[in-house]
């Protein structure tokens, strides 16, 4: 019954090709740990979806497994942009659809329910719709009650979400403390959930008022002690600058010099 | 200045959005000081924080602390944004048209080759839904087009056509705030309000390329920050400069 | 600053002709003190909504309060159906929209974020659909995306909704332990949102983890212990299985009895 | 009978959706027998419960005991059933057509006054969205109906027309079991599967006003309940018999 395995294992739910949910957000509960075992597997062709990108979202790009993104867009806070995501992008090795935070957390929500489409309000009049009506990504109706305008958008279903949790017992049932921004719509969408924790507990120690994601939602755990390294983790640690001054120099560089990076950190980590 | 021009527009009612950097400091610093009943939410899911000291960022749990309640973007972008109840958006801007209108996904260069920034992220639908928008950002000749280079948030029109016929809700963009002058956006187009104590008006004219009413009487000059206003910033939001360097 | 006043004045924001939405499920958690009041208050022509109707409902219409109700069902689980709730509909005394569970829920949730509406494939073949449709409370639509049939439900924001909580701070901040049900939506559905608690405390001392409803969306707060009996409240209490057999006793009887039965428990209430 | 009949029909890889009353006792009877990993879960928000003894209702705490996790009904008919994720939904019925249909809204008595019941609650989504459905209801000949005083929750058919032209998922009720026989709902029709022990065929059979086929070489023997069944049924899960008096 327990769905405990090891770290590699747990990301082996991730093939080549795979449409992989990211559960970070910029510099906070980025599950690095399980992005370098990823990288280190040698996953190619990710189909990557994240709300808000972050240092996992760069580290992937980076590395060159991905082919394309579904985001609202991302950053490293003050640190900076995600400089391998907007290179990647702007060079077009990687095809991006890109959302606002809200329009894609709905097209999750939707996906989460598989409601036919979600819609909204938001998107409209913007630069941001056109190509995603033209990818199917969205299409502008007339609401049936009062006839005004709105963007419809599609459930959206990825294959894997990846997620950090504080804590998680052998079923899968996750406990994440602190602010949820998209975690929950992009875990309950995704056909299948990995989630790695800093602690694992037995099946039936967690209050189950304090669970965040069901368990009956989760195909792996592993436990990763400082698994978000060095993103902050509410409750847990906060992030390590020096590390973050590190990622984006690399990233903004390319080559040569992140290559050697990414040699360095996918093996070696970044715990203390 | 910025901060304390951007500040002095938020008021103790306002339910405020507010977005990475500047616009954190500016709605730090406006609890802190003539709006301390102004409530403050991240569109990450954070309700009403009260930070005391500096932060990365919106994703920096420094910035969460003294938080009432946490949620997620459904909470915080869906029932409190999108169900109407936010007064103020506090963006940062790449670029601003004379609409208030937003890029912050890449600029090009003269040869047409993209730079690309943060997007979107809640920017769009902040600019989209609340009741007015505040942008806040450096005064930078480059930063104002008469078209920009990617629309990413709606201002008051686009394309001419006003939001309220676009489907969206709410004001739009009432103001852009620099370093160097506030910028009203007013039905008719971009008023230039005040500007700041020190500056020269025809040189912030001149460095503002897009077409820009004058008030009745012409700009007035932007109350000065006080001590109390400035000890606040330099000795608690922001001591090492990430943001008012 | 605090929101916290008496159970009286709490229950003023409720008007005569007000809608009203009660967030109790069957005989758990329902905010029998608050309604109570209302009745004591005598409050008339309210329009009552609630994903799933139990003692509070039927204590209201019981009363004579309600014109119309728009809900999935209710029950009060073993001990009976809804009485006064039933008759009043077979009457014709009020006026009933009958939804299922999540198609309910998806109105509230459209509700609370403002949604133009929520299209789902629930409800399509069954009796319940007609009257909705007629009543301008769901349309049958082509999904933009693939062309299958949807059922639109439009948002709807009640004007007041009613919940009773273990624990609320001054600011609104509330929590809620236990399951949920349609809790969260009710209550960022509506325009006003009035708690009553087992415990009021001081504003920044629970954890905002812990918080079900954020306090910038309550209204009043009202420290009423015992305010839920005799139903269940998660956490603090069961549900008293005489006053129920009372309860229904009374309610099925209806006329006299059902009218001593309110005089004395709207006055005397149902703590020990 | 019925609770053993019902819970023998249940699997041990079922996620199953559990309505109020007789559908609880034989989720909580196969839990406790056959089907140990079967997962139940509750439309107001319960994941995984194990509950060890008796209750009211699914609305009684008591019911929620051992749950893995708590969640609204957007987590359990939203995401789990809409989602596409439950096996088998367990319902009750006031009547129940050869379809499958189920009504648990209101009956008509021959002057066609009415008289309601509990309504749909979460039991027309579940009918509408689990892959199997198992109705589970006393044997009564006013509870068969060749057409239902109100059609609440979709069975394999409505009007002719098939559940997947009307745009709902899944197969429908695949069985009706009482506390007499056990019918299983095929594309073509109801067909007395088995009677229970003890039962005369033909009385069953004339209690039962829907067109009825019957498998090849009858209806078999219903398995009779094992004295462990029994016991936990009598002893743990209803002692004071409030559903199997």
């Amino acid at each position: 019954m327990s769905k405990v395995v090891g770290l590699e294992e747990a990301v082996g739910l991730v093939g080549d090709g795979s449409q992989v949910a990211l559960c970070g957000f910029a510099i906070t509960r980025n599950a690095t740990a399980a992005v370098a075992a990823i990288i280190a597997a040698g996953r190619r062709r990710l189909r990557l979806v994240q709300v808000v990108g972050g240092m996992e979202t760069d580290l992937l790009v980076g590395a060159g497994c991905v082919t394309s993104l579904v985001y609202s867009g991302g950053s490293l806070d003050r640190f900076g942009p995600l400089h391998s995501v907007n290179r990647a992008i702007a060079s077009g090795s990687i095809e991006a659809l890109e959302y606002s935070t809200l329009s894609l957390s709905l097209r999750l929500f939707a996906g989460s329910l598989d409601l036919p489409f979600v819609p909204t309000r938001t998107l409209l009049g913007s630069q941001l719709l056109e190509p995603l009506v033209a990818a199917g990504g969205a299409a502008v109706i007339e609401d049936p009650f009062i006839g005004h305008p709105a963007v419809a958008l599609p459930p959206l279903r990825p294959d894997v979400a990846i997620l950090h949790a504080n804590l998680c017992d052998e079923d899968g049932n996750a406990v994440v403390t602190g602010p949820l921004w998209s975690i929950r719509e992009t875990a309950l969408a995704a056909r299948q959930v990995v989630v790695t924790a800093e602690r694992v507990v037995s099946a039936g120690s967690i209050d189950p008022g304090l669970v965040t994601i069901p368990g009956i939602t989760v195909a792996a755990v592993s436990e990763v002690p400082f698994g978000g390294r060095p993103t902050a983790v509410f409750g847990e640690y906060e992030f390590e600058a020096s590390l973050f001054e590190e990622h984006v120099a690399a990233s903004r560089r390319g080559g040569d010099d992140l290559a050697a990076y990414l040699d360095r950190r996918i093996v070696g980590g970044w715990a203390a | 200045m910025l901060v304390v021009a951007a500040a002095s527009l938020i008021q103790s009612e306002d339910v405020a959005l507010v977005g990475l950097g500047l616009p954190q400091l500016a709605a730090q610093l406006a609890q802190r000081t003539h709006a301390p009943k102004m409530r403050m939410l991240l569109e990450l899911g954070v309700f009403t924080p009260r930070p005391s000291g500096p932060s990365a960022g919106i994703a920096d749990p420094r910035m969460w602390a003294g938080a009432g309640a946490f949620g997620g973007v459904l909470d915080t972008l869906g029932a409190m944004l999108h169900g109407g109840r936010i007064t103020l958006g506090l963006l940062g801007a790449l670029q601003v048209d004379g609409d208030g209108s937003i890029n912050t996904t890449l600029v090009r260069d003269e040869g047409g080759r993209e730079r690309r920034f943060n997007g979107s992220g809640g920017g769009n639908d902040v600019a989209s839904l609340s009741q007015r928008v505040l942008v806040v950002m450096r005064h930078d000749r480059r930063k104002f087009a008469a078209t920009l280079d990617f629309l990413t948030s709606p201002g008051q029109r686009v394309a001419g056509r006003r939001r309220g016929e676009l489907g969206l809700s709410g004001s739009g963009t009432v103001a852009v705030v620099t370093d160097r002058a506030i910028l009203e956006i007013s039905p008719e187009g971009p008023v230039l309000a005040s500007v700041h104590p020190g500056e020269d008006l025809d040189d912030v004219v001149a460095c503002t390329p897009i077409t820009l009413a004058m008030p009745p009487g012409g700009p007035s000059e932007t109350p000065a920050p006080t001590t109390g206003q400035r000890n606040i910033l330099r000795e608690e939001l922001d001591p090492d400069r990430w943001y008012t360097g």
